[in-house]
């Protein structure tokens, strides 16, 4: 059996306001296995990114809070972990990429010294010959001659710019990346470039990675497994073929593939999903998916669906589907 | 039969410190009424700058604008305004393009009360209550402010603000690429069913090819601020002729497990800007195919088959 | 059925928001109470027993009769405070309204317009500006000779620049937004686009450098009158009373640290109803 | 770079030239005769007429002015009606004392501002939060010369430690200081905790957390730097103003400084004093500004290169022309 690098148990995440509270995360179950890509797929506000910083343990301050759940990650558990802990795994076990390269760079320091930050961080050992040869080569990496580790990041362009990010965010080989949104900012022909870049490179150090997209066309071109996610519950999961190339699907999944114009199929009309996703601050008490769902039945509405907690089968999250139907049957 | 809108050597430059930005730099573009023409390329490309010319919001430094057979561009800013009840704009982001101190009926009654379109206060209610169920938006947002409404609902009030004035053309500048897929498609029907209604043209400016490829009859691909190819939506996408075309097409992942592993060469490097070019094609620095030919003098477009254009002296040298 | 919610009017929009803020209300409350008892003040005392000397009740500590004690002059501290509040906000706001209507329409003009205007505009408001803001009160106040309209044009004048920066700064800012452009993109005339599209959304910064430039005038009122080149004796005015008080006010202390307190307090109260508008302003702030 | 601050520096001349209109315009407003105002109250008329036409106060308002424009720039600022001295040399006696009060004002005030408001945007909602807010909205709202009438109050007669007026030792400058340092460090404070906050919310500064960096040296590496950028201006600014004299807290501490010197010049309708110290206080500023300016370019590499793209420009210009 395969080990699994990340893996997380019944994550919930709140953002405490002065007005309210959000319940962002509501029980997300996954795990990432060594050397594999996930892609984490939802819509604004599914909570993907609120996912990702908890596996960081960089919510906000104040606000943001993991109210229950496990997040095993290379077999320590991160909810425990101090933030002293926390310091040594980050950029070190774990990095993670911002959606926006313009900003992710500190505009006043050169990117060599925000590469070699990192380095100075996790790898103390290292002389300062060996940490500058190891600068060069990360910016080599990733399709940058060094001798422009002196200059700033204005200097580049976006494209440019992500490519730094992802030179930080690798510097340390990393047991696993989170890439959140990476190649939203850029246009196709540099999204391309930056998206097989960065399977390249996973590829040859080996990192395991969570490719957090609204795109099915980026999973599908470069992930091994992709959840689903809506209203902070994952509602999908599986391999790749196994939910690209199937009619069995979640009804949400289902809408999400009508909703995307496809240059290889001619259809006039799209068929999107009606409506909007649930107010964060009072989530529904059945299914998140019941107000939009074409098929919805009256349980729906009364009890969320459950969902397979363990093994990594394709599972949806449905009264319509599989082991939740026959639960429901049988209770 | 001649097209309800035209350019001829549409042309704007911008003066910046580092020389002459050549933003839109002559291009030829013809719409008929009740179609779309999908204005396709990367940022810089100058394809918001293009609509904004043919709309006269930033005023053109050459070339004719033709709308019903006569030059815009050449119209009294009085004539101009007057105009302008048939040609409107749809915008990007649609939050920074409604008025925050409006409501929603407030934004969507303005061009009624500009163009003088309806008598009294109750026929100018009625218009508006009409046009925020054509555009599906529920009756009791009327008095909202933008701020209050999501990005789909915003977006929807910006296309009955476009609306209102029964206008014959409309340039739409990314209308959803702010935003999410699923609303994104429910935009996408409504402006395709309003034009089915009513016979409205559209221009259709994007940087997503499967979006433009959806809605539009006609696409034009820009490249730093020239018209590079230019064809029916069908024929661009199965037979692209220009390398850059192809590249683009190429990069976009497609939602498919069938494209998976025939990963195509990319194009490498990136966009520059049109300051000051040299002429010749500009997409040589980054094409596979270029050679000594495609420098010195400027690369005109030219038909490859029926109604198929396309600028680059290659076209037809490789498959 | 139509049950769809009233529309609700920026002003209960902004107050909704504004009364959020503690601080904010009782900067709102001070300033209210301060202005009433200026307003009504002649009711009950005379302007004359605010500056008739009474040599038979000099430095007189607090006491029922006199709240604050008297003066070395033997007048009652706490009417000239009060009078002195009178001229402080009268002189405050009429300096502040003066300039913000002849700052705002040279800030709109380069503004809106740009270009050349602009240009020869905002050079001429940057000398006046290199000018550093007391000392041109001082020589303008010293060209026109002391009195109560003197220094109001004079601090008006200084005050002048810095009102048409912010405003052609608002201007500018709104003028870049998308709105403006779908304003234009209907073919609205330009009176329209200021009025309906422009000036709403450009208010708010300039409503609240109004505010706190009377604080900032306050200051400035007293200042001069505290070199002699204000306000002078024996009108009640609080610079020139901390003046007056400074030789004895090791024996007297209240003498200077009540006329100081009335300054700091009306300065902060109105600082502080800057600061809650400048929050409730924003069209973007949720709720 | 050079080239840059040499077109900086031209570019105040035109400044220079509009303040000195402005304020030989207002002089020339003011009431009062400067030959009576020279000669005193028993001159006879015959002699101010002499004086009159030996000061050239009988030419045209634009003839004199010019001259003294053309005055100004051989570096001759004229003679002090009062004193008979030149102004300059006056002006330069007195602008070390100013000079030391400013320069001790502003670094006592950016010693305390700069901390007080790194810790009060890191701790946000904190105690030290409140209490840096309420006293930076206190010291806003008190005049300068009151402070300064407190210190003296306080430190002067009641504790007497430091002497209340005067110039003779360094204790002398230790209350004027204060009291400009209580009048700038508000806005110091102000500035340095809103910047501070719109920093920490950066994309960046989660990508150094993202990074392993502990919070602190994200704050020390990575917040302060970028956030002290406006702040540096602001300093700047105040110390420029400062440095043109700090008129009432002069007059508090009964200080011979350019502040003084000014304010008596004004009120006794010494033309060539007033033009020569205003003309001065703005050069002061306008170099302050420019070396703030130059500063801000090796902190800030974004605006480095906009300088060089502002003279490239320029070059562009003079090429065309």
């Amino acid at each position: 059996m395969n080990v699994n690098l990340l893996e997380i148990e019944d994550l919930r995440v709140i953002y405490k306001t002065d007005e309210d509270t959000i319940y962002a995360v509501n029980g997300v179950d996954m795990s990432v296995k060594n050397g594999e890509t996930m892609g984490l797929v939802g819509e604004t506000g599914a909570g993907k990114t609120t996912t990702a910083l908890a596996i960081m343990k960089l919510l906000p301050e104040r606000t943001g809070f993991i109210k229950s759940g496990r997040i095993t990650l290379d077999g320590i558990d991160i909810t425990r972990a101090t933030e002293h802990e926390m310091e040594a795994i980050r950029g070190n076990t774990v990095s993670m990429i911002f959606q926006d390269p313009m900003t992710s760079l500190n505009p006043t320091i050169t990117v060599g010294r925000q590469i070699a930050e990192v380095l100075q961080l996790h790898e103390k050992s290292k002389s300062s010959s060996e940490m500058a040869r190891s600068v060069d080569e990360m910016m080599e990496l990733v399709g940058i001659p060094s001798h422009r580790k002196n200059e700033y990041p204005h200097q580049f362009s976006g494209g440019m710019k992500q490519r730094i990010v992802i030179a930080i965010a690798l510097a340390c080989k990393p047991k696993l990346l989170i890439a959140d949104e990476p190649t939203t900012a850029l246009d196709v022909t540099i999204q391309d470039q930056v998206l097989e870049m960065m399977n390249d490179l996973k590829e040859r150090l080996g990192t395991s990675m969570i490719l957090i997209t609204h795109d099915l066309g980026v999973v599908a071109q470069t992930c091994d497994t992709v959840a689903i996610m809506y209203a902070g519950e994952i509602i999908e999961r599986g391999r790749v073929e196994e939910v690209f190339d199937t009619q069995i699907r979640h009804p949400y999944t289902s809408g999400l593939f009508g909703s995307i114009p496809n240059i290889k199929v001619t259809a006039r009309r799209l068929n999107p999903i009606d409506g909007l996703m649930p107010d964060p601050a009072s989530p529904p008490d059945g299914c998140g998916f019941y107000e939009r769902c074409p098929k919805k039945m009256e349980m729906c509405g009364k009890k969320p669906p459950l969902f397979p907690t363990e093994g990594n089968g394709h599972a949806i999250r449905c009264w319509l589907h599989g082991d939740c139907a026959r639960r429901g049957d049988g209770s | 039969m001649s097209a309800l809108l035209e350019t001829k050597g549409l042309r704007k430059y911008f003066d910046t410190p580092m020389g002459t930005l050549h933003a839109v730099d002559g291009v030829d573009l013809a719409i008929d009424g009740g179609r779309t023409l999908g204005v396709v390329g990367e940022s810089g490309c100058g394809k918001s700058t293009l609509g904004r010319t043919i709309l006269r919001l930033t005023e053109p430094t050459d070339g004719q604008v033709l709308y019903a057979g006569s030059d815009i561009a050449r119209f009294s800013a009085q004539r101009m305004n007057a105009i302008r009840r048939d040609l409107q704009l749809i915008f990007q982001d649609p939050l920074s393009s409604l008025n925050p101190r409006m409501t929603v009926s407030e934004i969507i009654a303005e061009p009624l009360r500009v163009f003088k379109i309806t008598g009294g206060r109750d026929e100018m209610d009625d218009r508006v209550a009409h046009l925020m169920k054509t555009v599906g938006l529920a009756d009791r947002f009327a008095n909202s402010y933008p701020h209050e409404l999501d990005g789909g609902r915003r977006q929807r009030i910006g296309i009955a603000r476009a609306l209102a004035s029964s206008p014959k053309f409309i340039v739409c500048d990314e209308p959803v690429s702010a935003l999410d897929v699923s609303i994104q498609a429910q935009i996408l029907n409504l402006l395709m069913d309003l034009q089915e209604e009513h016979a409205i043209s559209y221009m259709f400016i994007t940087h997503n090819l499967s979006v433009v490829k959806h809605i539009s009859q006609e696409i034009m691909v820009m490249y730093l601020g020239q018209c590079i190819e230019k064809a029916s939506s069908e024929e661009l996408f199965a037979n692209p002729l220009h390398p850059y075309t192809r590249a683009l097409l190429a990069a976009i992942p497609v939602p498919s497990l069938e494209a998976r592993k025939k990963r195509k060469g990319t194009i490498k490097g990136e966009v520059s800007n049109p300051i000051d070019p040299k002429p010749g094609c500009r997409f040589a620095p980054r094409c596979s195919l270029a050679s000594s030919e495609c420098a010195g003098e400027d690369i005109i477009l030219r038909e490859s088959g029926a109604g198929h254009l396309v600028a680059c002296v290659k076209n037809g040298t490789s498959s | 059925m139509r049950e769809k919610p009233r529309k609700r009017s920026q002003f209960q929009m902004t107050w909704r928001r504004y009364k959020k803020s503690k601080l904010a209300i009782l900067g709102l409350a001070a300033v209210a109470v301060l202005f009433f008892s200026a307003l009504i003040i002649p009711l009950f005392k005379d302007y004359d027993t605010a500056v008739e000397q009474d040599f038979s009740s000099r430095y007189q500590p607090l006491s029922a009769e006199h709240i604050f004690g008297t003066d070395q002059f033997g007048r009652d501290i706490f009417i000239r405070m009060m009078f002195g509040a009178r001229i402080s906000l009268l002189v405050g706001i009429a300096t502040v309204s003066a300039s913000l209507l002849s700052g705002s329409c040279i800030g709109a003009v380069a503004g809106y317009y740009g270009g050349r205007i602009d240009e020869v505009l905002m050079r001429i408001m940057d000398v006046f500006l290199a000018i550093p803001n007391t000392l041109l009160a001082i020589s303008i106040v010293a060209a026109l000779g002391q009195g109560i309209t003197n220094l109001l044009i004079a601090l008006a004048i200084s005050q002048v620049p810095s009102f048409a920066r912010v405003v052609r700064a608002s201007i500018l800012t709104v003028k870049e937004q998308d709105y403006i452009e779908a304003a234009r993109a209907l073919g609205t005339p330009s009176a329209r686009i200021i009025a309906r599209h422009i000036l709403p959304n450009a208010i708010g910064p300039i409503i609240v450098q109004t505010t706190l430039n009377v604080a900032r005038t306050i200051l400035n009122i007293s200042s001069l009158s505290f070199v002699g080149l204000g306000i002078s004796p024996p009108t009640p005015e609080w610079g020139s009373m901390l003046a007056d008080a400074k030789p004895q006010m090791l024996q007297y202390p209240h003498l200077i640290l009540i006329p100081g307190a009335a300054i700091a307090i009306t300065v902060m109260a109105i600082n502080l109803v800057g600061d809650g508008l400048r929050d409730a302003l924003d069209p973007r702030l949720r709720n | 770079m050079i080239r840059y601050i040499g077109q900086r520096l031209l570019m105040m001349i035109p400044v220079i030239l509009g303040i000195s209109l402005i304020i030989f315009s207002i002089m020339d407003l003011t009431k009062g005769d400067p030959a009576r105002l020279i000669l005193g109250e028993g001159a006879t008329l015959e002699a101010i007429e002499a004086k009159r036409e030996e000061l050239g106060l009988n030419d045209h308002f634009i003839v004199r002015y010019v001259k003294y424009i053309a005055g100004v720039a051989v570096g001759d600022f004229g003679r002090s009606y009062r004193t008979d001295a030149p102004v300059s040399e006056e002006i330069f006696s007195r602008f070390p004392t100013t000079f030391y009060i400013a320069f001790l004002g502003i670094l006592f005030a950016t010693l305390f501002a700069i901390p007080a408001g790194v810790i009060s945007a890191v701790r946000q909602y904190s105690a030290i939060d409140v209490i840096t807010t309420v006293v930076a909205m206190l010291l806003t709202s008190m005049p300068g010369f009151f402070v300064g009438m407190l210190l003296i109050l306080v430190f002067a007669l009641m504790l007497r430690i430091f002497p209340a007026t005067g110039i003779s030792t360094w204790k002398h400058f230790i209350l004027p200081s204060l009291s400009v340092a209580s009048v700038t460090m508000a806005n110091f404070i102000r500035m340095t905790r809103s910047t501070m906050l719109e920093v920490i919310r950066q994309d960046y500064i989660r990508t150094a957390r993202a990074k392993g960096a502990s919070v602190r040296r994200v704050i020390f590496t990575h917040c302060l730097r970028n956030s002290l950028l406006p702040v540096v201006t602001v300093i700047g600014i105040n110390f420029g103003v400062q440095l043109g004299g700090t008129i009432m807290i002069e007059a508090v501490f009964a200080i011979p400084g350019l502040g003084t010197y000014m304010i008596n010049a004004i009120r006794q309708k010494d033309i060539p004093a007033v033009m020569g110290s205003v003309i001065f206080a703005a050069i002061v500023a306008g170099i302050v500004n420019l070396a703030v300016d130059i500063m801000y370019a090796y902190i800030d590499p974004r605006v480095k290169s906009h300088y060089e793209r502002f003279t490239k420009r320029g070059r562009r210009d003079a090429g065309k022309a």
